[in-house]
């Protein structure tokens, strides 16, 4: 069994049944835009959202993470397990869910984050898939991202009258098992079909605004180091490092220690950090190898479409533009690709 | 660009990845005005087990970290204890600096690529050293003196501001005694009793004769040398593979993830700190 | 600083021209305040206690320095402390007692004294380091218990403190907040430092500024944000100036120099 | 009478908000000098609202003080929509009104509880109380630490409070957090309760002073954010706060950076001895009942009972608040009237301000609290005046001081002092804000 169905009114049965065993934490409204957060009411669930303003990362590496504890006198670091209570990462994206991949390919490097790992293991991720563009930011299309490949536990589908639910995993299946509300599919063959079928269908909903596919990206970085692009990029940016902050994929940190009140001992934590700031860089001697905000958009830029590919053979930009969505200078991924494109064509 | 190291590291249990192991300050001293000698020893008796070139994140609890290069051999003769030779700059190092004998600190590491010792082995080695430079540079050269007989010509040039400032004066009277190590220094501002040269490092460079086809030059200093250095010894036929170089980058995690020290596509606590010109040269961030 | 175990550090707190905002935030401190307490001593604290002592480590200082006679004040409190603490933005950048400095000091009397015998020294608002060597800044209108916590803590260890030089931006990212230009609204949060926690931001307003401007505001690229959201350069001035004035007409005063 | 030279000169009051000194000098049994002098580094408030927008004006003016700052960021709410011809919806009020309450609770129990219950026991501050009323002591710091919580739900923080602005509130409080709200509040019940008690036990001093007190009134409840201005003077007329010049006349006074006022007589109060002996009437019954407890009679002519009037108003406030946010929890929230605290691009064509003036009076837990602006047409600031309670009260202590040091002449010194002390703080002056505010006027 991969695949079940569920009527479209039994959705809150469901969540609410996996509120009995987990935290439950998904999109819900925050004013205008969305948020995942821990819901309390099934209610709350929003499935037809735009992106959140911060991808689920948050809950791989939360924005402050305690890494462990110390007393003082003592070098030794205690307390350096941490607990994650089990989590249902309800109605992700398969953007958000590749993000997460990126994510795991960092962490998972040598040597292995034992904090990443340990929070990836508790947290299953049921995934939503859309079926309509979000707005005209993303780029999922050209990321290829836009339909389930991996990185999940269940994929839920909307096709028409119910979801289809696949399971990807043992925890799928776990939370499937025998739960009453999901019906039987018939036939998982004819199922697969329809999805199939569905998904080639979808794409032509989505309006691919980057003029350069999948393939081409990388080469067009190659030549675009010295672009005059990234003087304009950075006239315009202000360096409030919100691009980094709510890409699903940047993952730089800074890391604090903080003492207890009583000067007894503190913790030492980490906390997301961005390569956007003025510090970021900054070495002994008031040295600054990325001085100008020219230089950190490039690396934001390299980052995504050349660095990764160099070291983890893949884009580390999932096409969920909420880079572009969250900045106030109006910095555009896709208008700054295309310029990229444009040049790269015209220099060839 | 993986060292052998990394895999010792898959060993680590993961929980120990950061946390410092437990170490005490067994000896200082004072180099200069700014610059103090520290060495350790872990408590529980193990050596650092470390290659030249590579560097350790000190933690002081409550203050933070702060990443440092060892400054001592692997083939020292009490291997038990390392050595470490700090500037003071800033908030860490300010702290590490009011330390002394029985004080203890936390060590991670080491960690990074090292000097290519391997193919230093059997050809010459130029080693050019600018300010605390010298620093790594004299696990390097203390490695080398240990086993004389694996290399071949030995020159090493150095550059500090002034006579005050040069760091580790006991081992440069030994270096300059040796018959087997051609020893140059340089001030570039002399004072009243200094008798040798004075003038920027790249002023050494024209009385160095080197045979291009055997010679590897590890270079380390602030990045305004690295210029002119490499720019001399490329003049002088050496090929982008023969110069080695290590760079200083900001460092929080040390294990290649929090990206503070990538440059380009490299991380330095991992792909580096060491690197050849020919590794660097494309990297437009580098140097 | 050393601590000796037995000697608790002794904090005194000042205040000078400002609304006593930042000060008041100690009495809301509750347990933090008393954890506090265990090694450190109040002395010089007018709002809640009677007792008066001129022998203390660190001293507080709160609001901007205006007369003569405080100018004094505040370089004896220099002789005395071990360590100064710029305390809240009146004290930091001048903050809104800044405002003041639109007018010319006999244009202010005339407007506030008219007709008063009352002799007034006018004096001119300015941030304590104008006046004394400050060793450590906590920012602020009013300033934040829990930066004023790490920041105490931080210097008790011999640490210092550090304000962020990041903006304001940064931290309302991380609380996930909707951010004001997307709702259409102005705010300052780009150009100013941060540390408050995006305290306004996270409640609905917009960022006044009040922490003072980043030592290195891309200016040009908010102006753009600014005027593209239809806002004037007039207005954007008025709304830099509400805490920057005494930064502001400073530059001001320097690029005349020059 | 002995004859007597006394030279009295407490130089800081301290367990009062801000900076004054008392000074009394007897020369030979008679009264030469007695005056509360308040000077402090003067801040220019008036200069610095000119040419502002009423928008930031209370973000601005709230800076006045501190201790105060959210009765002067309401009065300039009130004084900007006023001016610009918005009127609040019912939620807005509602929630401005709980606002208000959490400050007149907050400041009332610190008052009677931190400030004036030490002198009527006779410490000379609250650390002794630590030790002979510990309990109590701990369960009013807990209930400030409340107000505080309070205040951060509704309002982002006590001092200089972020979501109110004109025309409503920029985030509103959830429907956990009213809940949360309902239950602290709640447990205020019975802690306050035990205040009560404790001032049934007190002897505060005996002293009258017949004088003219000063209001707010309101037809249908116990005024504090809205009603008209009315003096036990004017029996049952009232006037409207955009004629408060009627009744509060300021001048100056040489031994005070701030401004003194008075009306026909010599002198007037405000505060809460002045509200309820105006509108004990419109007291909530569990007030009334905490009025009788601690046997207090309206009128009331001895300034140091101000404090009582204060205890009973906060149950008052206590019962109001959690009315309201029962209120609330039965209707719920229309979150659709979250606003932003300055007009968007889009909304300024409906601001159709005209040039005129606006007047904001709140009763604050001093007193009432005016703020007036006039505005251009853009609703830009071109003439403020502030009156603040607490100079309102200045001339009222004087004379009061006046009348009783010769009454107690044949006391100690340090008795005297004490009770000087103890008149001055009765009052609950806030120098802060007394220095900050001063007479607006532009001359264009
Ligand atoms: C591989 C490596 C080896 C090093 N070896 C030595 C050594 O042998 N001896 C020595 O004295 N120093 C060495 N350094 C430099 C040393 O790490 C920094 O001087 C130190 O981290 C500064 O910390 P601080 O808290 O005292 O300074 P801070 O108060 O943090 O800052 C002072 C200045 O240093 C910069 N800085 C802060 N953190 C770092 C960081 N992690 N790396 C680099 N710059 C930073 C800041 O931007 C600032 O300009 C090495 C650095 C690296 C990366
Ligand atoms: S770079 Fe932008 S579009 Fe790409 S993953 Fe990051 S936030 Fe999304
Ligand atoms: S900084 Fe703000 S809160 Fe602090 S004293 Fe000044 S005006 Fe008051
Ligand atoms: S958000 Fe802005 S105005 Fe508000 S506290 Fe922070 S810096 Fe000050």
């Amino acid at each position: 069994m991969r695949y079940v169905s569920l009527q479209k009114d039994k959705l809150p049965q469901f969540v609410n049944s996996l509120q009995k065993k987990y935290k439950v934490v998904a999109p819900v409204k925050k004013e205008n835009l969305f948020v995942f957060a821990t819901i309390e009411d099934p209610e709350e669930v929003e499935l037809d959202y735009m992106p959140t303003i911060l991808p689920p990362k948050k809950y791989f590496l939360p924005q402050h993470e305690k890494l462990g504890s110390f007393v003082k006198d003592n070098v030794a670091m205690a307390d350096t397990n941490i607990d994650v209570e089990p989590t249902v990462l309800f109605g992700a994206h398969t953007c958000d869910i590749e993000g997460i991949e990126c994510l795991d390919i960092v962490f998972h490097d040598t040597p292995a984050d034992p904090y990443f790992g340990r929070r990836k293991k508790s947290i299953i991720i049921i995934g939503y898939e859309c079926m309509k563009p979000c707005d005209e930011y993303s780029t999922c299309v050209t990321m290829d991202t836009l339909n389930p490949r991996a990185g999940y536990d269940i994929m839920i589908t909307d096709i028409g009258d119910k979801y289809i639910l696949y399971i990807n995993s043992p925890e799928g299946m776990g939370i499937i098992g025998k739960n009453p509300i999901f019906g039987k599919v018939e036939n998982e063959r004819d199922v697969k079909t329809k999805l199939l079928k569905l998904r080639e269908d979808k794409v032509k909903n989505f309006k691919v605004q980057i003029d350069a596919d999948y393939k081409e990206l990388n080469k067009i970085f190659g030549t675009s180091y010295n672009s005059k692009t990234w003087q304009d990029v950075g006239k315009r940016c202000v360096s409030c490092g919100n691009c980094t902050a709510v890409c699903p994929t940047c993952y730089c940190f800074d890391i604090n220690d903080e003492v207890k009140l009583d000067m007894s001992g503190g913790k030492r934590e980490r906390v997301w950090d961005s390569c956007q700031l003025d510090e970021f860089a900054m070495v002994t001697g008031g040295e600054n190898f990325r001085k100008e905000r020219s230089s950190r958009q490039r690396h934001r830029y390299y980052r995504k479409f050349d660095y990764s590919v160099k070291k983890y053979s893949k884009f580390f930009c999932v096409g969920c533009g909420r880079c572009t969505r969250t900045c106030m200078a109006d910095i555009s991924l896709i208008e700054t690709v295309n310029e990229l494109a444009k040049e790269h064509k015209n220099a060839k | 660009m993986q060292s052998k190291l990394l895999k010792k590291e898959m060993t680590i249990p993961a929980d120990f990845l950061y946390s410092p192991r437990a170490a005490t300050i067994v000896k200082t001293k004072q180099m200069t005005a700014n610059e103090k000698f520290f060495e350790i020893k872990f408590d529980d008796g193990e050596p650092l087990g470390h290659e030249p070139g590579q560097f350790i994140q000190l933690s002081i609890f409550g203050i933070g970290e702060a990443p440092v290069g060892i400054c001592s051999s692997p083939t020292k003769e009490d291997r038990s204890t390392f050595e470490v030779c700090v500037r003071k700059v800033g908030t860490f190092t300010n702290a590490l600096h009011k330390l002394d004998v029985g004080d203890k600190l936390g060590i991670r590491g080491p960690y990074g690529r090292g000097f290519p010792i391997d193919e230093l082995k059997g050809n010459d080695v130029l080693i050019v050293a600018g300010g605390l430079g010298i620093v790594p540079l004299r696990s390097l050269i203390n490695f080398i003196i240990d086993r004389r007989r694996d290399f071949g010509n030995v020159m090493i040039l150095l550059g500090c501001k002034g006579p005050k400032d040069r760091l580790f004066t006991d081992d440069m009277k030994e270096w300059e005694r040796m018959l087997n190590i051609n020893y140059a220094c340089t001030v570039d501002r002399a004072d009243p009793d200094w008798k040798g040269n004075v003038g920027v490092i790249t002023t050494l460079m024209p009385g160095v004769h080197i045979d291009k086809n055997r010679t590897y030059a590890v270079v380390v200093g602030p990045p305004i040398m690295y210029k002119f250095v490499i720019a001399e010894l490329l003049k002088k036929g050496l090929s982008e593979n023969q110069i080695i170089l290590s760079l200083e980058r900001r460092m929080k995690c040390g294990l290649g993830k929090c990206g503070h020290c990538q440059i380009n596509s490299v991380y330095v606590c991992k792909d580096g700190p060491t690197f050849t010109y020919a590794e660097l040269k494309g990297l437009g961030e580098a140097l | 600083m050393s601590q000796s175990k037995n000697k608790k550090v002794r904090i005194a707190l000042f205040d000078f021209a400002d609304c006593e905002g930042c000060q008041l935030q100690v009495t809301y401190l509750n347990d933090q305040l008393v954890g506090l307490l265990e090694h450190c001593e109040i002395v010089n604290f007018r709002e809640a206690i009677s007792e008066r002592s001129d022998d203390y480590d660190i001293a507080l200082v709160e609001g901007s320095i205006t007369r003569k006679h405080d100018e004094e004040r505040v370089k004896k409190i220099r002789e005395n402390a071990k360590i100064l603490i710029a305390y809240g933005s009146c004290a930091c950048i001048g903050g809104v007692n800044g405002l003041r400095k639109k007018f010319t000091q006999e244009e202010a009397k005339d407007i506030v004294y008219k007709g008063r015998e009352f002799p007034i020294d006018v004096g001119e608002p300015r941030p304590v380091h104008e006046v004394v060597k400050v060793d450590y800044f906590i920012y602020g209108c009013p300033t934040n218990n829990e930066e004023t916590i790490k920041a105490l803590k931080s210097i008790l260890i011999g640490k210092g403190y550090t304000p962020p030089r990041y903006p304001v931006c940064v931290e309302c990212k991380l609380k996930e907040n909707v951010c004001l230009f997307e709702k259409g609204q102005v705010c300052l949060g780009p150009v100013t430092r941060g540390g408050c926690g995006a305290w306004c931001t996270s409640y609905g307003n917009t960022c006044y500024g009040c922490r003072g401007l980043l030592d290195k505001p891309a200016q040009e690229g908010q102006m753009d944000i600014l005027k593209k959201n239809g806002y004037t350069l007039e207005e954007l001035k008025q709304k830099f100036e509400t805490y920057n004035l005494c930064r502001m007409m400073g530059e001001q005063n320097a690029t005349e120099k020059s | 009478m002995q004859q007597k030279n006394l030279n009295i000169n407490v130089d800081y009051l301290t367990r009062v908000e801000g900076h004054g000194d008392i000074v009394i000098n007897v020369k030979e049994g008679k009264l030469e000098k007695c005056e509360l002098q308040v000077i402090e580094a003067p801040r220019f408030f008036e200069a610095m609202l000119r040419g502002r927008s009423i928008f930031e004006a209370q973000h601005i003016t709230s800076r006045i003080c501190g201790i105060c700052s959210t009765g002067h960021s309401l009065a300039s709410i009130k004084a900007s929509e006023d001016a610009a011809g918005f009127t609040p919806t019912q939620q807005t009020v509602l929630l401005r009104k709980l606002l208000l309450h959490y400050e007149t609770l907050d400041s009332h129990l610190l008052h009677a509880a931190f400030l004036v219950a030490p002198d009527a026991l006779g410490v000379p501050s609250v650390l002794p109380l630590l030790t002979t009323h510990k309990a109590l002591v701990l369960m009013v710091l807990g209930m400030k630490k409340d107000y505080s919580d309070l205040c951060d739900i509704l309002a982002g923080r006590h001092t200089h409070p972020i979501t109110v602005c004109p025309r409503g509130f920029t985030k509103l409080p959830t429907k956990k957090e009213l809940q949360k709200t309902k239950d602290i509040l709640t447990q205020h019940v019975a802690k306050l309760n035990k205040i009560v008690d404790l001032f049934t036990t007190l002897k505060l001093p005996n002293f009258e002073r017949a004088t003219e007190y000063v209001a707010l009134t309101h037809p249908e409840e116990y005024a504090f954010l809205d009603g008209n201005i009315t003096t036990t003077d004017m029996r049952d007329s009232v006037i409207h706060p955009h004629d408060y010049k009627e009744v509060i006349h300021e001048f100056h006074v040489a031994h005070s950076t701030s401004k003194h006022s008075k009306n026909k007589r010599d002198s007037y109060m405000v505060g809460a001895l002045a509200r309820i002996n105006i509108n004990f009437n419109k007291l909530n019954k569990q007030a009334k009942s905490v009025a009788s407890a601690l046997n207090f009679k309206t009128p009331s002519y001895n300034p140091y009972m101000n404090t009582i009037a204060q205890v009973i108003e906060s149950a008052h406030c206590l019962y109001d608040a959690i009315a309201i946010v029962d209120h609330f929890l039965k209707i719920g929230i229309n979150y659709d009237e979250v606003v932003s605290s300055w007009p968007k691009v889009d909304e300024w064509p409906t601001f159709k301000c005209k040039a005129r003036k606006g007047v904001g009076a709140v009763e604050v837990p001093r007193g009432i609290l005016i703020h007036e602006y006039t505005i251009n047409e853009r609703g830009i600031i071109k003439n403020a005046n502030c009156c603040i309670p607490t100079n309102q009260n200045l001339a009222n202590i004087d004379l009061d001081m006046k009348k009783l040091v010769p009454e107690v002449l044949d006391k100690s010194k340090e008795e005297i002092t004490l009770l000087a002390e103890m008149l001055v703080r009765a009052y609950d002056p806030c120098i802060s804000c007394s220095c900050h505010m001063l007479d607006v006027k532009f001359i264009e």
